[in-house]
């Protein structure tokens, strides 16, 4: 199916959740979804039999200077199309239910984009730090991160 | 066989007749007991520098060949080194038990040489109950091990030594069911009589491996279950490197280490020993009647031929460890109970049989008494 | 499981053993198997794309700081000083090995082609200050020095021509070409490239020279 | 056994298969509790080899960051190479000439054939055989030859370019890599005899770790595990890109040979088939190379177009995706690395529930992981 | 193609292979000496122990990174550190060399010191590669890893490359066996 069909099809099904399909200068084109409503919109787009992303590709946090974002990248092994699903969140507390239920490939990269870009993912299995040692101050991928003088005494 | 030698050492020197018996035997069971353990740890030494060898042969590289001509003093530079460690007890570890343990497990294999039939006169003490001194001694391993195991204070090693006591105790059972046919056709517990009875008939034929069927198979059971004993792949669970770190001897350093390194080389030349005692007609010179020639000559060859048996088994058991990978701890006690012993008890069964059917005549002697 | 798949089992594991052991035997007996190249005796002759140490011909570096800008790793820190003739005469190159990732990028992009990679990798060191590769002989300092008085004559002859022959119109001094493509380095070259300062007082990995013993 | 369990209370014990353990393929840490052998939970704790590839990313330039991606996963570097060049020319539209495409298939094939090898040979080192090994060590040597000829490095070979390759290839190449298929391709039925079909490995793999098609694909499992649950899919297959439409080769899936579908011994076979696979494609892209220039015009300042690009590649340990934004300036904005080990050790947990100590070595050497991907 | 002559041993007898020009001898500690007479004697019994640690250095499984790949192939078939005697120990307590090979992180780098400290005492330690020398292609915009590995624990050889090549950690560890042929056992403690 064509991004801009699957984008009707989740407008006609959610409304308003759905903000708008972002497609020049995209490959593959997002979604752009509220983040309240990304768990039923990703039960919506695995369960459908015309959709049937049963894949989960790569789930990314990005930090767009003024806000972050959450971008999904679906693939469907039966029918073989992919679409992206992003969803922007404010920069104080980012926040995002987590979708390790639809996807179980998920979780370890929910914790990642915790773990770099402080985004909370309440509903999760496990949300822990996976790659920095747990009493790490700051998240690092943040654009406004400041490196620290000294880790445990050593020069950083 | 001590004191006719301390007799006999007497009458030969004037000089010492006025020394009492008792002083005599002792010092001659002092020196027998130097000679023997220096064999064993010179063999044992040679026994890591030849396994290095053969490794790197298998494996398309040349193993040590720097340290001394060809690398054969490989093992003393590896010995002095463990020897000049520091020597660490780990802080929780059970300090008595922790330094008991590695001197159990060397007596526990270096013990049982001393009723390796060497040759025709050479044999520490021809105790009348060999096989089973041997089955007794090498069971204390066992202990040794557990107590590493445990008073090292690390889960990897009390993983290792559990498995070691698991391994160790349910093997020593087909063990001791594979020599018995060896002990049946000989009719005494002794090695060296056990050894006598394969003489004559070509030397090659008098092995009881070739004895009557069963006792072919249970040269190879004996085997096996040996392998299985002395924690040689593909039975080397307890010091499994890639899964427990290193076993039951994770924490050990320097000369402690040593100890378990030159026990295991100890138990696998043990364990040829008995095998080529047992089955391969121990030092029974093919060809010619050891015990018909002149003393010196008669020892000088049986004692080669018999250090070629065992040492050839040895470098078998080299060869299947560069081959092999490893049991896992279930398969390998399934394997015990569901294969080896019933296969060993079903063999014993067997050879009885045989004995009580033939009188104790063995097919080449059936042969070689068709031909008169 | 049956007396057929217990007999079966067992074959199975004797066939496959045997199987594999004569594989093993096969090599261990054949000796041409062996394939060990004895380094210290037997050396192997490099390929002559092998990216070993870097090597800097300062006679034919023109110290257009290329190379340092496209390291990813800063790990080459160039100083020069502008010469009486308007050209750049290098103070100091430096190269730290111990940091460099051997990628080649900086010899790619080097103009002149005066850095090159050797067949060099036999530099093991006991102290982390030797594996700082000095390609300048002399110190930065003389040779600044000396640069310095060039100039300050050089100035004062022209100044003298211009005196003698005040009505003579004066010549036009050609612009200083540089290498292509990096715009901002010609303009500011008098002010030392923006790469570290050789001297590096901050950075605590590079010890002083001659004391070479270890970071504290 | 379950009766006599509870009548005798055991205490379970936490086991800390640490940062340096033989046979965790590197840094991984796996926090073990078990009863007694029988492992309870095994919760991987990852990240000891953390080095902040993504945030680098965003402070070198394009071509800078080619040697970093040697870094992602050093024993697949050409494939990593080739995977960034692959998307930041799908992002600028970058138009590679044939040869160039062809040189990258046959040393990206190189680079999965002794990517396999070590993955092989640490497998059955794990399993207690070390001798096949070295022997996969000593192919791996060849291979390292070739590429040390091609582009002067044993390991990170930062050879691809953005828009083609560094270099052409040196003169005897072509002849030398043959010289190396005609002397590999007899070695894996010998790996086969020697240790794959060998009694004791196949009773320690097979119905070890089963994980069925559906699971594999909900936990995002890709390339070699997720071909051993017998998901036919191969992206040089169903996506594909560069010149592998040209080329010719099956899928190999794992068949439940020896066990259950989708169990380590599958996941094993799955890579022997694989190498076998790569030769036969090495062979016709040998034949196939066309001539011509190994390098489209690129500014050396090269500034890509604003947008957002999603592109991933078949690498040995599965599929690596690059999901890379761009904002016109010669630093990527923002770079992150979807890495196949990464995703694959979310299935490590639920996977490794009930089986033995030992079994955990299996399933990490079947997964074959790699900590850079997994901590990047 | 690499010069392949498979021979099984090198000329006998000659102890140690010509000595690349340029690495020099490392500096030798040298305390007051005890005399003449004593010297001799003692001066038997260091260079014997010190052949004996030389020719048995067993180095620590230690790999991190991707220099732990060119560590395992310089101990497999072409390179064969198993000439020099050397042979990979997977616990600190068997073992008196530890290789650095990889990246150490501020994650890892208490592990690396507790493993360091688990060394019985004649230890030395190689730190190979770019990476634990000075923190190598991440010194500079790493926020994780620590710039070199002399910031954690005492390193005795530094072999520089990324990652070196099987030759250069032997060369490494060529340099490694010269400096403890000069170390002072027994004269330095009077």
């Amino acid at each position: 199916m064509e991004p801009k069909a699957i984008f009707e099809a989740v407008k006609g099904k959610f409304g308003e959740a759905v903000v708008e399909l972002q497609e020049e200068g995209f490959r593959p084109a997002f979604v752009v979804v509220s983040p309240e409503s990304v768990r039923e919109i990703s039960l919506f787009l695995r369960d459908d039999p015309a959709m049937k992303f049963d894949s989960l590709m790569c789930l990314s946090g990005v930090d767009y200077k003024d806000r972050f974002a959450v971008a999904y990248h679906l693939h469907s092994l039966e029918i073989g199309h992919r679409i992206g699903v992003k969803a922007y969140l404010p920069r104080e507390a980012p926040s995002l239910p987590s979708v390790d239920g639809v996807w179980p490939a998920a979780n370890f990269q929910e914790r990642e984009a915790f773990d770099l870009y402080g985004i909370v993912f309440p509903g999760s299995k496990d949300l822990r730090r996976i790659l920095l040692p747990e009493d790490w101050v700051g998240y690092p991928l943040r654009k406004d991160y400041k490196y620290p003088e000294f880790y445990h005494g050593i020069k950083v | 066989m001590m004191e006719s030698l301390a007799v006999s050492l007497v009458n030969a020197v004037p000089a010492l007749s006025g020394v009492p018996l008792w002083t005599m035997t002792l010092l001659v069971m002092v020196v027998v007991a130097a000679v023997v353990l220096t064999f064993a740890l010179l063999y044992a030494g040679l026994a890591t520098y030849v396994e290095r060898k053969v490794a790197g042969d298998i494996q398309a590289r040349i193993g040590p060949n720097r340290v001394g001509p060809l690398g054969l003093l490989q093992f003393l530079a590896d010995g002095i080194k463990l020897l000049l460690k520091e020597d660490i007890i780990p802080a929780k570890a059970d300090r008595f038990l922790f330094a008991l343990a590695p001197y159990l497990v060397f007596i526990g294999s270096f013990a049982a040489f001393v009723v390796v039939p060497f040759g025709v006169g050479l044999i520490a003490s021809d105790l009348n109950i060999g096989v089973y001194y041997v089955m007794a001694i090498s069971s204390l391993v066992v202990v040794g091990v557990m107590l590493a195991g445990w008073s090292s204070n690390n889960k990897w090693a009390l993983l290792g030594g559990m498995r070691a006591a698991a391994q160790i105790v349910s093997y020593e059972v087909p063990v001791g069911m594979a020599l018995l046919p060896a002990v049946l056709i000989a009719g005494s517990l002794s090695l060296q009589d056990i050894v006598r009875s394969q003489g004559g008939l070509l030397g090659i034929f008098g092995w009881n491996l070739f004895h009557n069927p069963f006792t072919f198979v249970s040269f190879f059971l004996y085997y096996t279950a040996a392998l299985a004993e002395t924690n040689r792949t593909p039975f080397d669970i307890p010091e499994a490197e890639s899964e427990l770190v290193s076993g039951y001897h994770v924490e050990y350093s320097g000369i402690r280490f040593a100890f378990f390194f030159l026990a295991e080389y100890g138990d696998m030349f043990v364990v040829s020993a008995l095998a080529t005692a047992c089955f391969l007609g121990g030092w029974h010179v093919p060809f010619l009647d050891a015990e018909a020639l002149p003393v010196a000559w008669g020892n000088l060859f049986s004692l080669g031929v018999f250090l070629a048996k065992a040492l050839g088994l040895v470098l078998l058991m080299m060869w299947i460890r560069w081959t092999l990978p490893r049991l896992r701890v279930d398969q390998l006690m399934r394997m015990s109970w569901k294969y080896l012993v019933p296969i060993t008890f079903f063999n014993l069964l067997g050879v009885s049989l045989w004995l009580l059917v033939f009188h104790g005549k063995g097919i080449p002697r059936m042969i070689a008494s068709l031909f008169g | 499981m049956g007396l057929k798949g217990y007999l079966h089992d067992i074959w199975e594991a004797v066939a496959t053993t045997a199987k594999g052991m004569r594989i093993t035997a096969r090599y261990g007996v054949d000796p041409r198997e062996t394939i060990t190249l004895q380094y210290p005796e037997e050396r192997w002759e490099p390929s002559e794309r092998f990216r070993g140490f870097l090597h800097n011909d300062i006679k034919r570096c023109t110290s257009c700081t290329m190379c340092v800008k496209v390291c990813p790793v800063d790990c080459i820190s160039l100083e020069s000083v502008r010469g009486a003739d308007k050209k750049l005469v290098l103070a100091s190159y430096d190269i730290n090995i111990g940091r460099c990732m051997y990628c080649g990028l900086c010899v790619e992009v080097c103009p002149p082609k005066s850095l090159t990679h050797t067949s060099g990798y036999e530099k093991a060191t006991v102290t982390r200050g030797e594996l700082i590769l000095h390609f300048v002989p002399e110190d930065a300092e003389e040779i600044k020095a000396r640069v310095a008085k060039q100039v300050a004559e050089a100035a004062a002859k022209a100044e003298a021509e211009k005196s003698a022959k005040a009505e003579a119109p004066p010549m036009g001094w050609p612009a200083p070409v540089f290498a292509a493509g990096n715009p901002g380095a010609g303009a500011d070259a008098e002010k030392k490239p923006a790469q570290e300062p050789k001297g590096e007082p901050a950075n605590r990995e590079e010890p002083p020279k001659e004391g070479g013993e270890k970071a504290e | 056994m379950k009766a006599r369990a509870e009548a005798l209370p055991t205490q379970e014990m936490l086991i800390n298969m640490g940062p340096q353990h033989p046979s965790t393929h590197g840094v991984l840490r796996v926090i073990l509790r078990t009863d007694g052998e029988v492992v309870v939970n095994a919760r991987p704790d990852v990240g000891y080899l953390h080095r902040a590839l993504e945030k680098i990313g965003e402070r070198v330039t394009y071509a800078q960051f080619m040697p970093f991606t040697d870094r992602l996963d050093y024993l697949a570097s050409m494939n990593c190479n080739a995977a960034w060049a692959w998307t930041v020319e799908k992002l600028a539209g970058i138009e590679v000439p044939e040869r160039a495409e062809y040189i990258r298939v046959i040393v990206c094939e190189l680079n999965r054939i002794s990517s396999h090898l070590i993955a092989f040979g640490s497998f059955t080192a794990d399993m207690g055989a070390f001798t096949p090994f070295l022997y996969a060590i000593r192919e791996r040597e060849r291979i390292n030859d070739l590429f040390e000829d091609i582009c002067g490095n044993r390991l990170t070979y930062n050879y691809v370019r953005i828009g083609g390759v560094s270099a052409d290839l040196p003169d005897r190449f072509l002849e030398k890599t043959k010289e190396f298929l005609d002397y590999f391709e007899p070695k894996i039925p010998e790996y086969n005899k020697l240790i794959s079909y060998n009694k004791i490995f196949v009773h320690r793999l097979a119905n070890v770790a089963a994980i069925s098609g559906g699971e594999a694909v909900a936990y995002g499992l890709t390339g070699p595990n997720l071909r051993g649950s017998g998901v036919s899919f191969d992206l040089r297959r169903s996506e594909p890109y560069s010149v592998y439409p040209k080329l010719d080769f099956d899928v190999c899936v794992g068949t439940g040979e020896r066990g259950t579908v989708g169990d380590c011994f599958d996941r094993y076979m799955v890579r022997i088939n694989e190498m076998r696979e790569s030769v036969k494609i090495l062979r016709q892209a040998i034949a196939q190379i066309p001539g011509g220039p190994v390098m489209a015009k690129v500014p050396r300042a090269f500034k890509p177009p604003v947008g957002e690009v999603y592109f991933r590649a078949e690498n040995p340990r599965g599929e690596t995706g690059i999901y890379l934004i761009s904002d016109g300036t010669v630093n990527p904005y923002r770079l992150k690395l979807r890495a196949p080990s990464f995703v694959t050790m979310n299935i490590f947990e639920k996977v490794t529930k009930g089986l033995m100590i030992a079994d955990i070595v299996a399933v990490i050497g079947s997964f074959d992981i790699i900590l850079p991907e997994i901590d990047r | 193609m690499g010069a392949h002559r498979p021979g099984n041993a090198p000329p006998e007898g000659r102890q140690m292979s010509h000595d690349p020009a340029h690495s020099g001898p490392a500096p030798a500690v040298g305390p007051v000496s005890l005399g003449p007479e004593a010297h001799v004697m003692v001066g038997n019994a260091d260079k014997f122990i010190n052949w004996c640690r030389k020719s048995s250095l067993w180095y620590l499984l230690f790999a991190t990174a991707c220099c732990g790949i060119e560590l395992m192939q310089t101990g497999a078939s072409r390179y064969d550190l198993d000439r020099f005697g050397a042979v990979f120990r997977a616990t600190p307590r068997q073992s008196d060399l530890m290789i650095v090979a990889g990246t150490i992180t501020h994650k890892m780098a208490e592990r690396l010191i507790r493993l360091y400290e688990q060394m019985p005492e004649p230890k030395y330690v190689i730190s190979m590669g770019s990476c634990a020398n000075t923190g190598g292609p991440f010194y500079k915009d790493s926020y994780c890893v620590v710039k070199g590995v002399d910031l954690l624990i005492p390193v005795d050889v530094y072999v520089p490359g990324c990652p070196p090549r099987p030759e250069a950690l032997i060369d490494g560890i060529l340099k490694l066996q010269k400096i403890i042929e000069q170390k002072r056992n027994f004269a330095a403690k009077a």
